[in-house]
């Protein structure tokens, strides 16, 4: 059981049987990762200069959702992700801008600027659930999403995601015991970071490893290095193939670090030894993939400074264009309760407007965010 | 036509929207074989499938939580909580999720699902089989709270929340699911959210319940227009939450008069919102206190929970009071 | 893992190592039992006759709650039991009036008629916590009790008991997972009767037993069979010594069958088959003591008939004196809601006694309580 | 004599307590090494060690479970909720469980516990790091409900509320916990539950309100008696359940029009009852609509908090469509 899957070793040389992947495939993990990294220095760059308030780091983590991500199929599949998984966004070619008109909370933000930074929304190109804030509530609600699919004989399956202090919380327990019991067609996905903000695995369970946890609710539990895009891939595919077939559902582990804060408020400096960080930093996710893929001949060191400068420009025109929309209108405090404006909030958003136009006292201040 | 009791519309209600739509499915503790507790879902398994009609693991939590991602997913689900009492496990399914996907979202994902559960006092059920938690749900912005007082209604209602895009929490008053019947049509019809009924009209004294209150405030009317000649409206909300205001404004400002009705605490109980609405809206037609007769601020006892509900002989004195103010 | 600790067989002849018990520990357990089934018939008499709402028979399991209540030390052990469990008040003392006391919610009633039947609450002769309705909320509970033991250094432990049904609650994911990490002696009993109402086990969760389920909190899982006294006896006696030596916690499981209805109001013939009933009746629990007891030369027939006859005198007095005292005075609707009465619910009680001291009609009907 | 920020002053009231009594202890996410995301837990873990000041489990559910045994069992648990709106996973051990025990037991079993959780807007913090969740629990009998606005009453309310034999919610309005300094005293003191205070004197309008909207409050008052000459009696009402309905009802009398005032949404809001409480004693002295500023009947928004949120200036308004009535 403590096991750990992994193909690439830490220098990105391939010690286990590499999934057949096609180059394309393979550079666009590798580039969504990259993604992630611009699009994490551009947030932190934004929250510096207070204009956002709040973003949560992926350094570290990222080869956990770039690999997950490649293993399903939009077409059929839906996710269910949690917030440190951009990745999976970019892999999926969720538009950058469209993810900083979140991060402004503007007026073409997918949630109407009504969610925090990082709580994104979308159904095209691909269905990334609304992410919520209270932890482990998408995990049952994924298996909900399975069992629609199942009991209309579509062959999709969910992909689901949460972090290792997320298996503490009720979601966790009811979603994997509902999925066991109704075979479900669905992958869950801990990204074990080791980390819940600031709260060590050790203070979070006794079990061995969060991948056995999956004996409770009689399913395969599966651990994989989660700094190993390949491994990671290649365990939600094989899962994501049982759940196709009608086997029902997995539970993989992907064992990785949060190489930086938990989120741009955070000082993990407080709490985190050193000497982990630097041991992590030789595992990074990133310079392993490109030094196999390189060794595979489907990247040279060139290309990959390419790759990175294309990103570290669509983030900044991304974000440029973001920050120039205005905010939402007023009268959207107001929709979306209900498909209908109730009489109720019609009155609400009336006196609202007209309180506002006649004298606008109301400032937007700076959100400081506190973690 | 058939004559039905309140629970057997319910089932009713369930069996010919099921027919009708494949995507309505029910799910709960016990609701398959056994058909309930309260055998709301008889026979529904036998007749529609196991798909269609199934147990689930004990986790209120994951009824809820679940239903919801059907409900986001093309499936209609109607899930039962056992007793109200324990829909607390879901809290947080309910208040942060089912009801905030919609608004999270901009409207990408939605959650058409109804939460059936039997709720209020009347069988000795003690703290925990016997709670009215409307007030909980009432104040959460984006769910929807109705709750049927005659199985004419609870067929109709149930349809129509059924319909609904949005989640709604559907309480049955379990002491009247077998108090009486009425003549329920077959088939599918509805009766409109948001639409209060006048059980009695009257223009003297505008009495507001709901639920198992209903009948326990038409007896105190009749008793009134017996003693003293008076015409009380006695109206029945039937939708909580979003409330048709302008009808209970209307009554009372008819009135002058009003006492509000419920079994659940009278502390920030639902009533206390009733009060406040004409209190903020109509204050100057009101001609005496409004008075609430409501549960105790206790938690609900069993030997002696005829002396803690509401009963005509409370709602009578209460009617009293505001007539001779 | 689906190993099953065994002591005495059906026919109760030893086919495991026994426990060294003195024969008055090994005859109150025996007791305990039988006035477990006096209890039972005489609440089913009461409950026919409509002098009481409602009973949960215990029929077929009281080994688990009478070997269990063997294992623990009430001089310095805390109780937190669930409400299947009533051998176990019995193996302890508690006084049968004071149980039917609650039955009938009278004047005499610890928990004052506020609570339904089989909801008993004591703190003498021994801690048994008050049993509550929602399911699984005593689990965490009673790992606080345990952690409040530890805190102060004591050497007490907590036996906490649930059904399997409970299993799939939040309660028991977070009673287990606390208890896991901060090493608290308690001892987890899941009493397996193979039914949650009318849904069957197979429906409650895939997991290949209940005991497995330890795996995910890193503590031990053991699975006994629950109609073999002895057999529970060890497990929880190891399980506490684990506990008190600060080991940490167990899960046991207890493997047995419900032999009635849910409840007094429940009729298993809709969903129970009927060869399973039979097949469950060969393994009677009290006849696998009584015969090995005898064997043993630890009793007689005779004496065992006598023990019968004084349990159902035992019961039936206790009914009628129970039965005799009035109910709760009208002022204890609001004592007890918090220490000191304050002034609105001073107002409430005023008015609500006034109310019915001027006109009584309020009038006490009979509960007829579904489930 | 120090001056501390209101969150200083929760820290500080934790540390005192925490060295005169062995039995409390303060448990919840990241309140350890870390001392909590707001910083309220500072410095407990390095003075009183980790079994005292612990990190848990992500898991409210296991929070206040865990923490209602060990109050049953001799401890005085202070259990922090990061967030309130991640309160309700917790829900079922808050109000069917810590709320209900003393009374399902007799007094046998009784539950000295206090859970702390910061609450309400203006952090940018969304949907779900915004709201004020007060309702939900002033509705459940067993639970009291306690929300300081100054640093001086947080730390003397927290103690109070350590040393109170039952269950206490404390809400910490996280909009003030660096919004201002005061002198707090050292060592342990206590302000009385269940009282308010008036924030200002005077007769003409009653304004109530707690935590957050008091100085919002006051600001408006301050402005109508510069612009009016009106004179507003600000009161705050410090403890939500049990309630000082004496000292309301009294403020009531003697101004003759109110405004009530609160972040969370109007519908079955906490102001509800405020309004109700006064229409049904004290309504022969009012003189204009009881009028609610509260939060609207919609999801806590994020880019638009600042629009959501009643400020100085919808109070004013209230103000003066009452005094103008
Ligand atoms: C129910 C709930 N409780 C607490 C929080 C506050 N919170 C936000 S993130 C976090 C830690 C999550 O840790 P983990 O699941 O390991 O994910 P990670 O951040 O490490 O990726 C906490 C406690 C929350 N959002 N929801
Ligand atoms: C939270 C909650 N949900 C539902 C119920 C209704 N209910 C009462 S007993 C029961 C079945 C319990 O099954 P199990 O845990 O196996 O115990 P058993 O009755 O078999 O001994 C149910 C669903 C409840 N009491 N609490
Ligand atoms: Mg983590
Ligand atoms: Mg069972």
């Amino acid at each position: 059981m403590s096991e750990l899957l992994q193909i690439l070793d830490e220098t990105g040389k391939k010690v286990g049987k590499a999934p057949r992947l096609k180059r394309d495939v393979l550079l666009q993990m590798y580039r969504s990762i990259v993604q992630t990294r611009a699009f994490d220095d551009r947030c932190m760059k934004l929250q510096r200069t207070g204009r956002i308030g709040f973003s949560v780091p992926n350094l570290g983590i990222e080869a956990v959702s770039a690999g997950a991500a490649a293993a399903m199929d939009p077409s059929r599949d839906w996710f269910a992700p949690y917030y440190r998984d951009f990745a999976m966004l970019f892999y999926h070619n969720i538009s950058p801008e469209k993810m900083f008109d979140n991060m402004f909370g503007n007026c073409e933000d997918n949630a109407v600027g009504r969610q925090m930074p990082v709580h994104f929304t979308f159904t095209e190109p691909a269905k990334f659930f609304s992410i919520s804030s209270p932890l482990g509530t998408q995990i049952p609600q994924a298996v909900g999403m399975a069992m629609a699919m199942k009991n209309r004989g579509e062959d999709g399956a969910v992909l689901t995601t949460f972090g290792d202090g997320t298996t503490s919380s009720s979601g966790f327990h009811s979603g994997l015991n509902f999925a066991g019991v109704y075979k479900a067609p669905i992958v869950f996905l801990c990204q074990n970071n080791q980390f819940a903000i600031s709260c060590h695995s050790d203070k979070q369970t006794a079990s061995e490893s969060y991948a056995i946890k999956a004996k409770a609710y009689g399913m395969p539990g599966v651990r994989v290095d989660g700094n190993d895009a390949l491994a990671v891939y290649k365990a939600v595919s094989d899962a994501a193939k049982r759940a196709r077939e009608g086997k029902g559902p997995t539970l993989i582990e992907a064992y990785t670090f949060r190489m930086g804060g938990h989120s741009t408020s955070d000082d993990p400096s407080r709490y985190v030894d050193a000497d982990l960080i630097k041991k992590w930093q030789k595992r990074d996710p990133l310079m392993r993939l490109r030094n196999w893929l390189i060794s595979e001949g489907h990247l040279t060191d060139e290309r990959a400074e390419e790759i990175a400068e294309e990103a570290a420009d669509e983030m900044k025109n991304a974000a440029d264009a973001a920050h120039a929309k205005s905010r939402p209108v007023l009268g959207t405090i107001f929709t979306d309760v209900f498909e209908k404006v109730p009489p109720h909030l019609e009155a609400q958003m009336e006196s609202c407007i007209k309180h506002h136009a006649e004298r606008d006292e109301a400032v937007d201040e700076k959100g400081e965010f506190p973690l | 036509m058939t004559e039905l009791t309140l629970v057997q519309a319910v089932n009713d209600g369930l069996r010919s929207i099921m027919k009708e739509d494949d995507s309505v499915l029910v799910m709960g503790e016990d609701v398959g074989p056994k058909g309930g507790v309260f055998l709301a879902t008889e026979k529904l398994t036998d007749e529609f499938g196991e798909e269609r009609c199934f147990d689930t693991p004990l986790s209120e939590d994951g009824i809820i939580g679940v239903g919801v991602g059907m409900a986001m997913n093309g499936m209609k689900p109607v899930c039962e909580i056992q007793f109200q009492d324990f829909i607390f496990p879901a809290f947080d399914q309910i208040v942060s999720e089912a009801a905030k996907i919609r608004y999270r979202s901009g409207g990408q994902y939605t959650v058409p699902m109804v939460i059936r559960t039997p709720y209020g006092g009347g069988i000795k059920g003690g703290l925990y089989h016997s709670q009215s938690g409307e007030a909980y749900f009432a104040h959460t912005p984006g769910l929807k709270v109705v709750i049927p007082s005659t199985p004419y209604d609870a067929k109709g209602l149930l349809i129509a929340s059924i319909n609904d895009p949005d989640p709604v929490l559907f309480m049955e008053p379990k002491a009247l699911y077998r108090a009486f019947r009425e003549d329920v049509p077959s088939g599918i019809y509805e009766v409109e959210l948001s639409k209060t009924r006048n059980v009695t009209e009257g223009g003297d004294v505008a009495v507001f319940c709901y639920g198992a209150m209903v009948p326990v405030c038409t007896d105190a009317a009749k008793r009134i227009k017996d003693s003293r000649n008076k015409d009380v409206r006695v109206v029945d909300l039937r939708t909580l939450m979003p409330l048709d205001e302008e009808s209970v404004l209307q009554a009372a400002r008819d009135c002058g008069r009003v006492v509000i009705v419920h079994e659940a605490p009278r502390f920030c109980g639902y009533g206390a919102e009733l009060s406040a609405l004409i209190a903020e809206r109509a204050i100057e037609s009101i001609e005496a206190p409004i008075k609430r007769v409501a549960g105790f601020d206790t938690p609900f006892p069993n030997t002696l929970e005829n002396y803690y509900m509401p009963d005509a002989r409370r709602v009578l004195d209460a009617i009293e009071e505001v007539l001779d103010f």
